[in-house]
């Protein structure tokens, strides 16, 4: 690392905690009074609880949703596990077939195999072009033993929405459960599990400006849809989630959530905006193509290729001045290129010339105009190495 | 990915920010000759351009599409090949590249299409001497 | 609650944040070079991760194992149902039997009973009248098809021992897969994973001076347990545990882990000193009785038995002045007695008359003189209003 | 367990906190009458101790064994029961006492231990009258 920190465009991977988040942290976590295990019967353990309700309910407002429906996990994979492996194996012998698509984080599409190796029939749904998947291929794949339905609402590497409402409608109508994980667009673009009328949600809070290591699922009161745990003892959360509730995590999340949904009304066209500002930027780095449809998008996420470029290569340039993703996954594993840009139609070696931006709160227009020259040398540098004809080849 | 498999080597690091030889030949005297090797799908592709006069190599220059240690071991490859004698070159196989580089494991597939373009390249050196 | 806080004698439940633990995680929160996801290439992602690998050297000290066998979770719930259900459900079909106890907390009783309604066959030993499990009786209950033996170090409500080297030593003769859960043991009494020979041994940070909400499975190399993940994607954690690791809950747990084996040599005759000193000074509240051998034990725990007295009268009575458990479970629910004490072979009404008195790091001499007193005068105030003959029979 | 389940409500903390008529009966003219009720199975041990002149209670005292509910269920019967009518202490039974200290419904077993307790003392009070 150089003495200038880097520029992170990386707030699909995780957000840089809130300094204010932070600070309420800290304070919770110096505070004797909030110490005990707020599963304890005594006045210690009642304040701690307390503190924990208030966060459960600041959470809840975030999604629109009433507080009892929130159930609190570690994170995002731990919710969508829950929600995927547990609404499938409660659905037990009768209902053995689930409806996924291939573009999910690898948290629902690991979940959906060990589904498979657990004897469930998996319809693998695939999306068009430009990365949106067709509600009306999810009305045709459901079928009498359809136990569940898990498409995630934001793509984490394109950004693009997934049509919830017409989904849910479609599940409601046949009486199939719907989970969607919204790891990627909780927080950053408003969301009304009422309005949707999902049954279940995952989100988590480090991709919110919260902690790392606490989720939530949401889990829709009437109907309410089964569930088998992931983990048993002590039956917290309502049976759904044992373990003592981490008090400093819960209320870090709980302060995320509310600081999140102030700044739903602004922030997301800024975002927007910075994106197509940074897209801009990048013009002067032709050849090159943005994976995905602009929209419908959470807005944070630019997926772009550039012709003729190596990823590792065009990362290790810019290594220390800009956090970014190659064409990969959350945890940017260079060894095999990015299932959802192949779902897309990309050749492997246009995966490889590919970088995931991702913008944040954080993010200023001076940061997005320095990553863009950044960019846009590192490219060059590396095109002027090329042999002849590689140009062309590598898109 | 674990850190570990994106650290490089400061021998990788230097060669990557200078990447000496990533040229054209220089005009001058004796035969041109060319090695290429493409292997999209390994995610490499190299190609060897050198310079012979009689059994040496006078000059050697290299283009190349791939990770980090694919350009670092065809940058390093041209500095060796300089003023050496054709025969002298055998040795210069993926091994000894990711040994020089110390390149982890996975890195192999990749250099070895770096030996392919060398050993394209050293045929047509013995073919026009 | 009043203005004094109370004097906290629950550190079975979980124990205060160390302040100096709560430095280390307020710094971390507010370091802007540790906020990326430490599964990012990128440099400020590599910073993260370097930040945890120096946490998991100094948990797996803590228990003398290399840092490639811990596996980090959220916390000793999930570190039990990883280690109890990983490893019988890995066993597949061939070995479909397990052995445990009936005294385990909630996390390993509750896992064991999921795996009989997968249709594992589970023997469930009983300790003596004392609270203690015989190595002999773990021998003699193993079967051809068994897959694990699970059987926790320290008790959460008598703090008593487990003979783990005996029962390991048992384990590998016969090549059965041997988990332990130290919830209560680890960072309270030396563990030595090697010199013990377990194969999975779970525990967590909340119980030693760390944050809630970060726990460790250490996972013995060679021979290496098959175990199947609770939760599936990204692999992280060697593919046991996914989702992205709580950089600040990891380093905090780490740094308790090095507090705590600093204090290890002084800290458990101190605390025990403590716990006699305790049962002296309750002597005055005669008749009364001790649940559970004294030794040999995780010295933190006296449980202890009121003749006459109404558990959750006895916490009101206290409320406020002294946070303590009644003879029940982690969390205090009232509603049904502790099935430990029961396993030990106490009436239900003797149940209903016992504490759980809890010592950890921060108390002093002059706590557990006030906690006495208190606790005597509560016991002759509720005493005064009993029954002629009630005293004899509430025992 | 949720914090709202160990919360009492101010008149049971009150009651709780001073247990009146926790006591032995003062001496007094008027007949002795005793109504007790024991399940400890249920968590409950209730003693009431009564002096009655003609058809009036004069004195009523208890002793309980029991969660903080049920002390204060029964030493609400106590002040009720002084200086009222037999006849119209019927109205009192464990539905009345779950209303008047809001005790949550699982404490209904044990507040009917108390109404046991009651029942009995009426029984011989009505006896001696
Ligand atoms: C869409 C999506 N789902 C799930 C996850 C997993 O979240 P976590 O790593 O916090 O468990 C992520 C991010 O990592 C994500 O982007
Ligand atoms: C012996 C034992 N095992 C497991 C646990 C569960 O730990 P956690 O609540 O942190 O998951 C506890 C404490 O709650 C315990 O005492």
């Amino acid at each position: 690392m150089t003495a200038v920190p880097p520029i992170y465009l990386d707030h699909a991977a995780t957000t840089p905690l809130d300094p204010r988040i932070a600070a309420v942290m800290s304070e919770c976590l110096a505070d004797p009074s909030l110490q005990a295990n707020p599963a304890s019967a005594h006045a210690p353990g009642r304040a701690a609880a307390a503190r924990i309700e208030l966060a459960r309910l600041q959470v809840a407002q975030l999604i629109n949703a009433p507080p009892e429906s929130i159930v609190f996990t570690s994170g995002a994979t731990e919710s969508v596990n829950l929600a995927v492996l547990g609404a499938a194996r409660a659905a037990g012998q009768v209902r053995r077939h689930v409806v996924t698509s291939r573009i999910e984080h690898r948290a629902g599409l690991d979940a959906c195999r060990q589904l498979e190796r657990e004897g469930f029939d998996v319809t693998w749904l695939l999306p068009d072009g430009e990365g949106r998947i067709d509600p009306g291929e999810v009305a045709a794949s459901i079928r009498p033993d359809t136990a569940l339905v898990s498409l995630m609402h934001a793509n984490n590497e394109t950004g693009l929405l997934t049509d919830i409402g017409a989904v849910s409608a479609v599940c409601r109508d046949r009486g199939v459960v719907f989970h969607t994980d919204a790891a990627q667009s909780a927080g950053r673009i408003p969301i009304d599990v009422a309005a949707m009328g999902v049954a279940l949600l995952s989100f988590c809070a480090h991709k919110l400006g919260g902690p790392k290591g606490a989720g939530a699922l949401y889990v829709q009161r009437r109907p309410r849809p089964a569930l088998q745990p992931l983990a048993f003892g002590g039956g917290h959360e309502r049976g759904l989630r044992s373990g003592t509730l981490a008090s400093h995590q819960i209320v870090g999340f709980g302060a995320a959530c509310a600081l999140a949904s102030a700044a739903l009304a602004e922030e997301p066209a800024r975002i927007r905006e910075l994106r197509e500002r940074l897209w801009r930027g990048l013009q002067a780095a032709a050849p090159m193509w943005r994976n995905g449809a602009p929209e419908p998008s959470a807005p944070g996420i630019l997926n772009v290729g550039f012709a003729g470029i190596e990823g590792e290569s065009l990362l290790l340039e810019l290594d220390g001045r800009l956090a970014v993703s190659s064409g990969s996954a959350c945890s940017s594993a260079m060894a095999e290129p990015s299932y959802v840009l192949r779902a897309l139609g990309r050749s492997d070696a246009a995966i490889q010339a590919s970088l995931r931006l991702s913008l944040g709160r954080g993010t200023t227009a001076a940061e997005i105009d320095h990553a863009a020259r950044l960019i846009v040398e590192g490219v060059r540098r590396l095109r002027a190495a090329l042999p002849e004809g590689a140009l062309e080849h590598i898109v | 990915m674990t850190p570990e498999t994106v650290r490089y080597s400061a021998r990788v690091l230097d060669l990557f920010a200078r990447l000496p030889g990533a040229d054209v030949l220089p005009a001058g005297v004796g035969a041109l000759v060319t090695g290429e090797a493409i292997a999209l799908d390994r995610g490499a592709w190299i190609r060897f351009d050198a310079r012979i006069e009689g059994e040496r190599i006078v000059d050697c220059v290299f283009r190349a599409w791939g990770c980090p240690h694919t350009l670092a071991a065809a940058a390093w490859v041209t500095q060796e090949l300089r003023a050496r004698v054709v025969q002298d070159c055998a040795s210069l196989d993926a091994l000894r590249l990711a040994r020089e580089l110390d390149a982890p494991a996975e890195k192999m597939g990749r250099l070895l299409v770096v030996e392919d373009a060398l050993t394209a390249l050293l045929e047509r050196a013995r073919a026009v001497q």
